[in-house]
């Protein structure tokens, strides 16, 4: 793992598409890009996955639902049957709104904590910042300068080409935690 | 509007903004000191809101007799406001999640408004249930919490039950939906606010994001999830299992089944009519005209002539069922309501909520901005109606006419109505001034957008998938984002894809 | 209660929070409480209020007996028979004491005449027990003084009379005591012009006038109406408020018997000018001014005569009357086919009337069948001519010692000058419990006990003798009357020995029982007694005075009928905060009196309920009271109700409860309704209730009535009335033909899906469930304040009964059919329908209202936290709600709460509960007797007092009970049936003995209902 | 490194405080459980002596319990069935008997403190005959197990139904000063009613509806 980068800042999210395809196209490992707002495609342009959060969210819910039946049912009909308007002890029909508003909440604060705890958001952390205005109107490609083989002027020239406001070469932040699996895109740095 | 120098289509955002305006632009109202015109309004909502707590706490004191119910009328203001101010309450979610769903791009302007008002609506809403109760303090025990009594629960066959935990959840959602959409901009705000109070708020609550692509990435999936799996059915049943508080009842003129969709369509209608109304003001007052254009209001007041006429259709089912039951008791309900002692409050009803919005047939209506001010806020005042007709005329002659009895409000309820909407405004004005009206992160991916077809170049996609060997190319899937001609609601033209 | 002090509220919280703040202000700390020190008081109290909650309970005292009395179990009632003491009728009562303080008064079934029933004035006459404002201790010019001082006065007063040889007058109500006649003659005895002068304000003078006349003896009939097959009454209420309303409501109930095998309904026809609680029951009813009544009834012996073959000689010419011919053939048809079971009545206080109405009595062979004259009542004595003798005696200043027991002339006398005049007499004692109208005038007020706190007799009916035994130690230093007297007389004994004395010599003698002191025992044990009645003897019809009456009422003129209402009666019980809020049966107006006219009346005067009228008569005297529109009232009547205004009634202006816009139920100086005495007059010897020559005349001004039902139709306005339907079939009725033909006769076609989506619950061992009878209910409203006084039910005043939150459990709907003119009415008792499939307790939140194993819906007021769905929800709307907490404004009431009931606190829903007390210590005391519960075992209150005894309740379990067979009777129905809500209580077809079904025109518009 | 060493010292601070807390919250009760109450009484009565050594019923001085509601505390001329004669403990009398004895006099009347407050109440002299100067004045208990208003209790069907007293006071034959032993909380009343049988008793259920003891 080397420890240099190289930065480049981009004013437009047209010439960051642009760039990210050509420069991964030219086999240059991408690091992360920083993005002051979600652009279409740019995630896959960069080679990231679609994010399986989803998955949480279905068994959130499914638990969320059932939990609630069960407990619905186990009130009215076990904990303590009381005859309520001659309605049965088990009243099923009675119990879908709750069971659905459960499950949808159970869901849903499942899948904002799946987000926040997948993505290291948690209130009160110092932003690391690649460039202050990526939260503004720049966006950011980091590349990865290996120990050997960077061609830091073909590099320059592509990010130059796609309109690149600056190119910088840096040190990758030192508190940046280590990958704990390197198998992982080494994106991680950046969370 | 000069449309030759935009062939393609009226632009979203006027002005030709580039990202860095909009955050100059939305970020604008928040740095510096407020005008006088947002204290004044401030002042004006908080003196209603402490109008409205001093009539809280004095009939939480002194008891509920001090609103004009009675053994006949249970219920008046109190739910009527309930229901009035949770279909307001859904035009936030309606417009962030079901417009997001059908990638209505004009929503991107109003949304973060919409849901800041979902939010302070559902507050409102809330408030209602709880101090409607003959004794408030102890209305905990709607909650099925394990206890010493045996244990005792509660009912879950109960609609006011089943309402518990539609407005908590909704609430919850409603919120958590509003602040991960919120994220992105507050690490705006944080890193425009060098120092102070506000820039160490901002930088707490936005959870020290950076805008890395990866948890870009999640975070636009989240909020799909959002949208589309939780909030867009949430809305739905929100208001469906309010309308159960009537619908499952005894009641003529409640008991009825055409309420589900009915009461949605209402608070959809309402709730649109109520965004138009802040939408003006807030354009006005803080200058958002390049943000809300008249293209804007064009497409919501047509989304209010189409739901205006959702709820006449309502109106005339519920009639003709009513005719048509041969129940006597259901029979004299509806005819009761249109000519009985509270005629008048059916018939500002009708001509509020059906024959105003008529007017925007007419493009040129539209997109007067005072004459859609209007017509919203007579919408809206139209929708309170509703639900006063719905509640109040059915219960105050009912089965036995021995029973049959009147209702006026007291002051003390004026003053109650009145406070939920100082707290409502003053939420909103709060939120003007703190947190950013428009989804900055958002409005700037749709900048261009009338410029640019909707779905990823796929030259690009060609380019990617042959060159990047690397990456485990195969599971990228072409994230078909649908056009937007198929399931659009049809009301922008100008959004066909060229 | 006892004295726990749990807190319960927020209130009494803040209530400590204030305690804890106040000892927080006497810290040295003298500074005034800036921002921080009202934070920390603030969480300083919040703190002591949180551990205050947390810690121990407040630290109750028990105060066991030091020795316990025999036949006292703390916590177990006691029941004692006594006499009721609320009006002259005396009849018998049941006083339930719980731990030495009387708490219910019932019906007492032994009795020899009341049979079992209590109305509504008899019911509250317990709360007045617990009057603060009653005087604790004797009056001698205006100051408390002690006995022995007042002894000493009066009889220094006497002593003065008797060597002067002045004049005495005791001015008193009817006297049914024979130990106070006994006493009266005694005392007056000693004088020698000493005269004792019995004045009714509700007078039957007229009757016992005319039977002067007719039989040669003053005396009042006993009226048999369970043995009348048709009954004719010309304005006597005597469902209501005549002579003895539960006797003649119970005897007139079992003349109208559906039940069994051979079902037999008395005819009633009723003809009066207003609408009377007993013209609203009649069968037959006929609007005639009272003014029109002596030609009516003139005409009407003409044909009963004819029939009979009876000459009239001298009975003078008859003309035409206000009465169609044919009415009054069918009238003395029925009369004289039912000869010997028919009877004629009237209320009217015209002698002359009287006697024709003798005379009918006497062609159709009443007397001695539904008349008894042999053994009569003598619960209405007044002699008008004497009081009116008296009266001038007053004014011309010939009185020496006035005495006075009983009424309260300064107040109901049509002559204002009386009250100055009474300046004048030289002694005036009254025996006055409080200090009202007259006895503040008094030089001497000796008061008086409650009935429940002291011992009495009565003899209201010949050969029915009956103690009034005293269930509580006497709040105050009160004396019997007969105690008084014989005091005064030298004689100084309780009142128990002057009573045992007098039935030793009086009673006893006419007993056949061996020894006294069983005799004794036994009728204070059982309340009553018979004995033989001492013979009146009643000479031969007498025609001679029966003499034809023509004229009638001036057609330019409003003829005005002063009436008296049920439970205000003459205004005696004005302070009574039960029967001012009870309803009237007829026009449901609470706290006020009115003047009622009829619907054309009020079109014609281009006036609506709540406007204000005057009303003046030729003589000059002048009123100005509300109008209430009144359907099926004559047009040219105007009927304004006695007994309001009293003195001293803007007490009642701390009833309600006080908030922003909450009203007094009176300002201070007002008083409760408006004195209608004044409009009465004396004229010829003779109280006169009926004025001929009135004008009225709007004012424009408008005063608000309280009523607790505002649309008064059974059919919806007919604007709104769908196709189907105009009158809804909450009531079925059907008349007596068909229902002989065919028991379900009134049924309505519905079509009703009588099958469940799913298995109903199973009860186990009881299935509680009521049915009332719409045949025998009259609408006396007896069973709202039994149920008042069961429940703790509290009052609310004049401006939350108006704002339509009456908290009665249970209610009596009263619905007019057909032509506002000449309705039909319908009295139809409404309460918790405890039903099977109950829509309240689905949608309660917190499970506070469900459904108990014995199939009670039970309400539990402890876990109700107040969202009010439930009373939405009912389509019934018996449920009540807690708007505030509703207090009694006299603290001293609270002693008449019931202790196995708790008391609701604001914000809880409460309703009727089957008076589950009742049914749980019905099962107790079966358990300690080693038994089931027996049907009859558990009567609810309003069961218990209902004189007609419309209402039965009982167990659907046991298939041989009353109840279970009156399910399946034919004429069972349910309200509302076809909502499939199974309801615990259900009805008894209404049937009237008419030939056909009235014409039922329509109700024009909207009348009655008032929306602000 | 610094920040995170104080962060779980504070925790481990915070986790130690709060365990320390345990026995303290254990002693925090809901409003209205007062269980565990035991006021001193104005008359130092001893149920273990009478109830556990004598051996006295139950219902001999609470004999409310299945006539009525309340068990009642007994009058106090219960006390003096047996008071009237027993003025003080064996031992005290032997005690004065023998210094009698001993100074060859008739032995006094001994009179226990304890039963000489008895005997006030009732306005009794030293010598146990009414003095004048002494107003009889019942005895002010301080009541223990006491519901609040909204809950009503009778006693009549659980005496019949054969739950022993002890069931729901404890062992009072051992207690010198009655001490409340339940929480007499709703679900204390309720889980003995749906399974009576561990109450001794022969029914299977007892009622579990709301009416049974709320109206």
């Amino acid at each position: 793992m080397s420890d240099r980068q190289q930065v480049s800042i981009y004013s437009g999210e047209e010439e960051v598409l642009s760039a990210v395809v050509e420069l991964r196209a030219a086999g240059f490992r991408i690091l992360e890009v920083f993005a002051p707002y979600a652009v279409h495609g740019l995630e896959r342009a960069a080679g990231l996955r679609r994010s399986r959060i989803g998955l949480i969210t279905v068994t959130a819910a499914t638990i969320g639902s059932l939990a609630f039946y069960f407990f619905q049912d186990w009130v009215a009909a076990i904990s303590w049957p009381v005859n309520i308007g001659g309605k049965p002890y088990s009243s099923a029909p009675a119990w879908i709104p709750v069971v659905f508003e459960t499950g949808v909440l159970a869901a849903g604060l499942a899948t904002v904590l799946a987000l926040f705890v997948r993505s290291r958001l948690y209130p009160g952390k110092r932003a690391r910042l690649i460039d202050p205005r990526v939260t503004d109107d720049r966006f950011a490609v980091v590349l990865e300068i290996p120990d050997s083989g960077f061609d830091v002027e073909r590099a320059r020239e592509i990010c130059a080409r796609h309109g690149a406001e600056s190119v910088e070469e840096t040190a990758v932040p030192e508190s940046g935690k280590k990958p704990r699996k390197p198998h992982v895109s080494s994106l991680e740095v950046w969370r | 509007m000069d449309r030759a120098a935009w062939p393609l289509r009226e632009p979203l955002i006027a002005g030709d903004k580039t990202p860095g305006q909009v955050t100059i632009d939305v970020s604008r109202p928040l740095e510096g000191k407020a005008t006088p015109l947002w204290w004044a309004a401030f002042l004006v909502s908080l003196v209603t809101l402490g109008v409205g707590i001093a009539a809280v706490t004095y009939q939480i004191r002194v008891g509920i007799g001090t609103w004009g119910l009675n053994r006949t009328i249970g219920w008046s203001f109190d739910i009527t406001n309930f229901v009035f101010w949770v279909g307001i309450g859904h035009a936030g979610t309606l417009i962030s999640a079901i417009l997001f769903l059908l990638r209505q791009k004009w929503r991107t302007s109003v949304n973060r408004a919409a849901e800041a008002m979902t939010l302070f609506a559902v507050m409102c809403a809330g408030i209602f249930p709880i101090i409607h109760m003959g004794r408030p303090w102890l209305a905990f025990w709607v909650l099925p919490y394990p206890n010493f009594r045996g244990p005792l629960w509660v009912n879950f066959r109960s609609p006011l039950l089943w309402d518990v935990f539609a407005i908590s959840t909704y609430f919850i959602i409603s919120a958590i939906f509003w602040y991960v959409g919120l994220i992105p901009d507050l690490a705006t705000l944080r890193d425009r606010f060098k120092t102070g109070v506000q820039q160490r708020l901002y930088s707490f609550f936005s959870l020290g994001w950076n805008g890395s692509l990866s948890v870009w990435n999640r975070y636009e999936t989240v909020y799909l999830i959002l949208a589309a799996a939780l909030a867009t059915p949430l809305v739905l049943s929100v208001h469906s299992i309010v309308s159960f508080d009537f619908a499952t009842s005894v009641v003529p003129g409640w008991h009825t089944t055409v309420f589900p969709p009915y009461f949605v369509a209402g608070a959809i209608f309402s709730g649109m009519s109520m965004v138009v109304t802040l939408m003006i003001i807030a354009r006005k007052t803080m200058r958002l005209e390049d943000y809300l254009t008249h293209r804007h209001f064009d497409i919501m007041t047509k989304l209010i002539l189409a739901t205006s006429w959702m709820v006449a259709i309502a109106y005339a089912t519920e009639f003709f069922i009513a005719l048509y039951s041969g129940n006597e008791y259901e029979r004299f309900a509806f005819l009761n309501r249109a000519m009985g002692p509270m005629a008048w409050s059916y018939w500002i009803m009708v001509s509020c909520n059906i024959l105003v919005p008529q007017i925007f047939w007419f493009r040129r209506f539209r997109r007067t901005l005072p004459v859609v001010f209007v017509a919203t806020i007579f919408i809206n005042i139209g929708m309170w109606f509703e639900r006063f007709v719905i509640i109040t005329t059915s219960l105050h002659r009912d089965f036995l006419p021995s029973s049959w009895a009147s209702y006026a409000p007291t002051k003390i309820e004026l003053a109650t109505f009145a406070g939920s909407f100082g707290l409502f405004f003053t939420c909103f004005l709060l939120f003007c001034r703190f947190l950013p009206v428009i989804a900055m992160a958002e409005i700037k991916g749709v900048l261009g957008s009338h410029l640019r077809p909707q779905t990823v170049p796929i030259v690009d996609e060609v380019a990617l998938e042959a060159t990047a060997a690397r990456s485990a190319t195969a599971e990228l899937e072409e994230v078909a984002i649908p056009g937007p001609g198929a399931v659009s609601l049809d009301l922008s033209p100008e959004e066909t894809s060229t | 209660m006892s004295d726990k002090r749990y807190w319960k509220s927020l209130e009494e919280l803040d209530a400590r929070a204030e305690q804890a703040e106040s000892a927080e202000r006497v810290s040295p700390l003298e500074e005034p409480i800036g921002r921080r020190g009202f934070l920390l008081a603030s969480g300083f109290t919040l703190a002591s209020g949180v551990l205050g909650g947390c810690s121990r309970s407040p630290v109750e005292k028990a105060i066991p007996y030091l020795d316990q009395p025999d036949g006292i179990v703390p916590g177990r009632a006691a029941w004692y028979a006594t006499t009721c003491g609320g009006c002259t009728a005396r009849c018998g009562v049941l006083a339930k004491s719980r731990d030495g303080r009387p708490i219910k008064l019932e019906g007492n079934p032994d009795h020899g005449f009341s049979a079992g029933g209590l109305c509504a004035v008899g019911q509250a006459s317990l709360v007045e027990l617990y009057d603060s404002q009653r005087l604790g201790a004797p009056r001698l010019q205006g100051r408390e003084a002690t006995w022995d001082e007042v002894d000493r006065e009066v009889r220094h007063s006497i002593e003065g009379v008797v060597t002067s040889g002045g004049r005495v007058r005791l001015l008193s109500d009817t006297v049914t005591s024979l130990t106070e006649q006994r006493w009266i003659r005694r005392f007056l005895g000693q004088f020698p012009d000493g005269r004792h002068v019995v004045y009714d304000p509700l007078s039957s003078s007229a009757i016992l006038d005319a039977h002067l006349a007719t039989h040669g003896h003053r005396l009042l009939p006993r009226y048999k109406l369970d043995r009348a097959e048709v009954i004719v009454s010309f304005g006597a209420d005597f469902l209501g408020t005549w002579i003895s309303p539960v006797e003649l409501t119970a005897a007139y109930r079992r003349g109208r018997d559906l039940e069994g095998e051979s079902p037999h309904l008395s005819y009633h026809a009723q003809l009066e000018g207003r609408m009377s609680l007993t013209g609203s029951n009649a069968d037959s009813r006929v609007v005639v001014d009272p003014g029109d009544v002596g030609p009516v009834l003139s005409q009407l012996v003409g044909k009963v005569a004819d029939r009979a073959g009876a000459e009239l000689a001298g009975f003078g010419a008859v003309s035409a009357s206000a009465v169609e011919e044919g009415v009054l053939d069918d009238l003395a048809d029925r009369l004289w086919r039912a000869r010997g079971q028919a009877l004629v009545v009237s209320g009217s206080e015209s002698v002359r009337e009287q006697v024709l109405v003798n005379y009918l009595n006497e062609l159709v062979g009443a007397y001695g069948a539904t008349l008894d004259v042999e053994r009569p009542s003598y619960q209405r004595q007044g002699d008008d001519r004497r009081l009116a003798g008296l009266v001038k005696e007053i004014q011309d200043g010939d009185v020496d010692l006035l005495l006075i027991r009983g009424v309260n002339p300064v107040y109901d006398m049509p002559t204002p000058e009386l009250a100055e005049a009474l300046e004048a007499v030289p002694t005036v004692i009254s025996f006055s419990g409080s200090l009202d109208e007259t006895s503040t005038r008094a030089d001497v007020v000796c008061p008086e006990p409650h009935f429940l706190e002291a011992w009495g007799d009565s003899e209201a009916v010949a050969g029915v003798v009956s103690i009034t035994q005293p269930v509580i130690r006497p709040l105050g230093r009160t004396r019997a009357l007969a105690a008084s007297l014989s005091a005064w007389l030298g004689e100084p004994a309780s009142a128990l020995d002057l009573i045992q004395d007098c039935w030793r010599d009086e009673v006893f003698p006419r007993a056949a029982i061996g020894a006294f002191q069983t005799f004794w025992d036994r009728t204070v044990h059982d309340g009553s007694a018979r004995v033989t009645a001492i013979p009146t003897e009643v000479g031969p019809f007498d025609r001679s005075m029966v003499r034809s009456l023509s004229g009638g009422a001036e057609p330019d003129n409003y003829t005005l009928e002063l009436y008296p209402k049920v439970g205000m009666l003459d205004g005696r019980h004005a302070h009574n905060p039960w029967l001012q809020e009870l309803p009237d049966p007829v026009t449901k107006v609470v706290w006020d009196n009115y003047a009622c006219l009829s619907p054309r009346t009020a079109k014609h005067l281009d006036v609506g309920q709540n406007d204000v009228v005057l009303l003046e008569l030729p003589d000059g005297a002048a009123l100005e009271l509300p109008v209430y529109v009144q359907p099926g009232q004559h047009d040219r009547v105007v009927a304004v109700a006695l007994g309001y205004g009293r003195a001293g009634t803007d007490r009642f202006g701390t009833v309600a409860p006080k908030w922003l816009e909450g009203k007094p139920t009176v300002v201070p100086g007002a008083t409760v309704g408006t004195n209608a005495a004044s409009l009465a007059s004396l004229e010829g010897r003779r109280r006169r209730y009926v004025r001929s020559g009135l004008r009225v005349t709007p004012t424009g001004a408008t005063y608000d009535l309280a009523t607790t039902q505002i649309y008064h139709y059974l059919s919806v306005p007919e604007k709104l009335a769908p196709a189907d339907g105009k009158d809804r079939p909450i009531i079925q009725e059907t008349i007596l033909p068909e229902f002989l033909e065919d028991r379900s006769a009134g049924k309505p076609h519905m079509h009703h899906f009588d099958s469940d989506l799913w298995g109903e619950h199973e009860f186990e061992t009881h299935h509680w469930a009521m049915a009332v009878d719409l045949s025998a209910c009259t609408g006396c409203s007896a069973c709202i304040v039994s149920c008042q006084a069961e429940n703790n039910v509290p009052v609310v005043g004049k401006d939350e009964v108006k704002r339509r939150r009456e908290m009665h459990w249970i209610r009596i709907d009263r619905y007019y059919r057909g032509d506002e003119h000449s309705p039909d009415t319908v009295h139809q008792p409404m309460m918790c329908h405890h039903c099977d499939n109950a829509p309240c307790e689905t949608v309660c939140p917190v499970t506070a209202t469900l459904h108990s194993s014995e199939g009670l819906n039970m309400q539990v007021y402890n876990r109700c936290v107040g969202t009010r769905y439930c009373a939405n929800n009912c389509p019934f709307k018996v449920r009540r709600f807690n708007w505030f907490n509703y207090a009694h404004d006299d603290k001293l009431q609270n002693l008449a709460l019931n202790p196995d009931v708790v008391v609701r606190e604001r914000g809880v829903m409460e309703k009727c509960s089957f008076c589950v007390q009742r049914i749980q210590e019905a099962k107790h005391t079966a358990t300690s007797q080693g038994r089931e519960v027996a049907d009859g075992d558990i009567q609810t209150a309003c069961q218990q007092s209902c004189p007609a005894q419309a209402i039965v309740f009982g167990d659907l379990k046991d298939p041989e009970s009353r109840i279970s067979k009156m399910r399946q009777d034919p004429r069972h129905y349910l309200v509302l049936e076809e909502l499939n809500l199974r309801p615990s209580v259900g009805y008894m077809r209404l049937v009237r003995n008419r030939p056909t079904p009235a014409s039922t025109p329509l109700a024009e518009g909207e009348e009655g209902s008032h929306h602000g | 490194m610094n920040k995170r060493i104080t962060t779980l010292t504070l925790l481990a601070a915070l986790l130690l405080g709060l365990f320390a807390l345990v026995p303290k919250l254990m002693e925090l009760r809901l409003p209205g459980n007062d269980e565990g109450f035991e006021p001193n009484q104005p008359i130092a009565y001893s149920h273990r002596l009478h109830a556990g050594e004598l051996g006295i019923d139950c219902q001999y001085c609470h004999s409310g319990a299945k006539r009525s509601r309340y068990a009642g505390i007994p009058s106090a001329a219960v006390c003096m069935n047996c008071h009237r004669f027993i003025t003080a403990s064996r031992s005290a009398v032997r005690a004065e008997e023998m210094l009698a004895e001993e100074q060859g006099r008739e032995p006094n009347r001994v009179v226990s403190p304890e039963l000489a407050k008895l005997y006030t109440a009732f306005g009794l002299g030293p010598d146990l005959l009414p003095d004048p100067a002494l107003e009889p004045r019942p005895i002010e208990w301080t009541r223990i197990y006491s519901l609040p208003d909204f809950a009503v209790f009778d006693h009549r069907p659980h005496v019949y139904a054969g739950v022993a007293c002890q069931k729901c006071h404890g062992p009072v034959e051992t207690m010198e000063r009655v001490r409340q032993v339940r929480s007499l909380s709703m679900g204390w009343c309720v889980n003995c009613h749906r399974s009576p049988q561990g109450a001794g008793v022969a029914v299977t259920q007892a009622t579990i509806d709301c009416s049974a003891c709320h109206y």
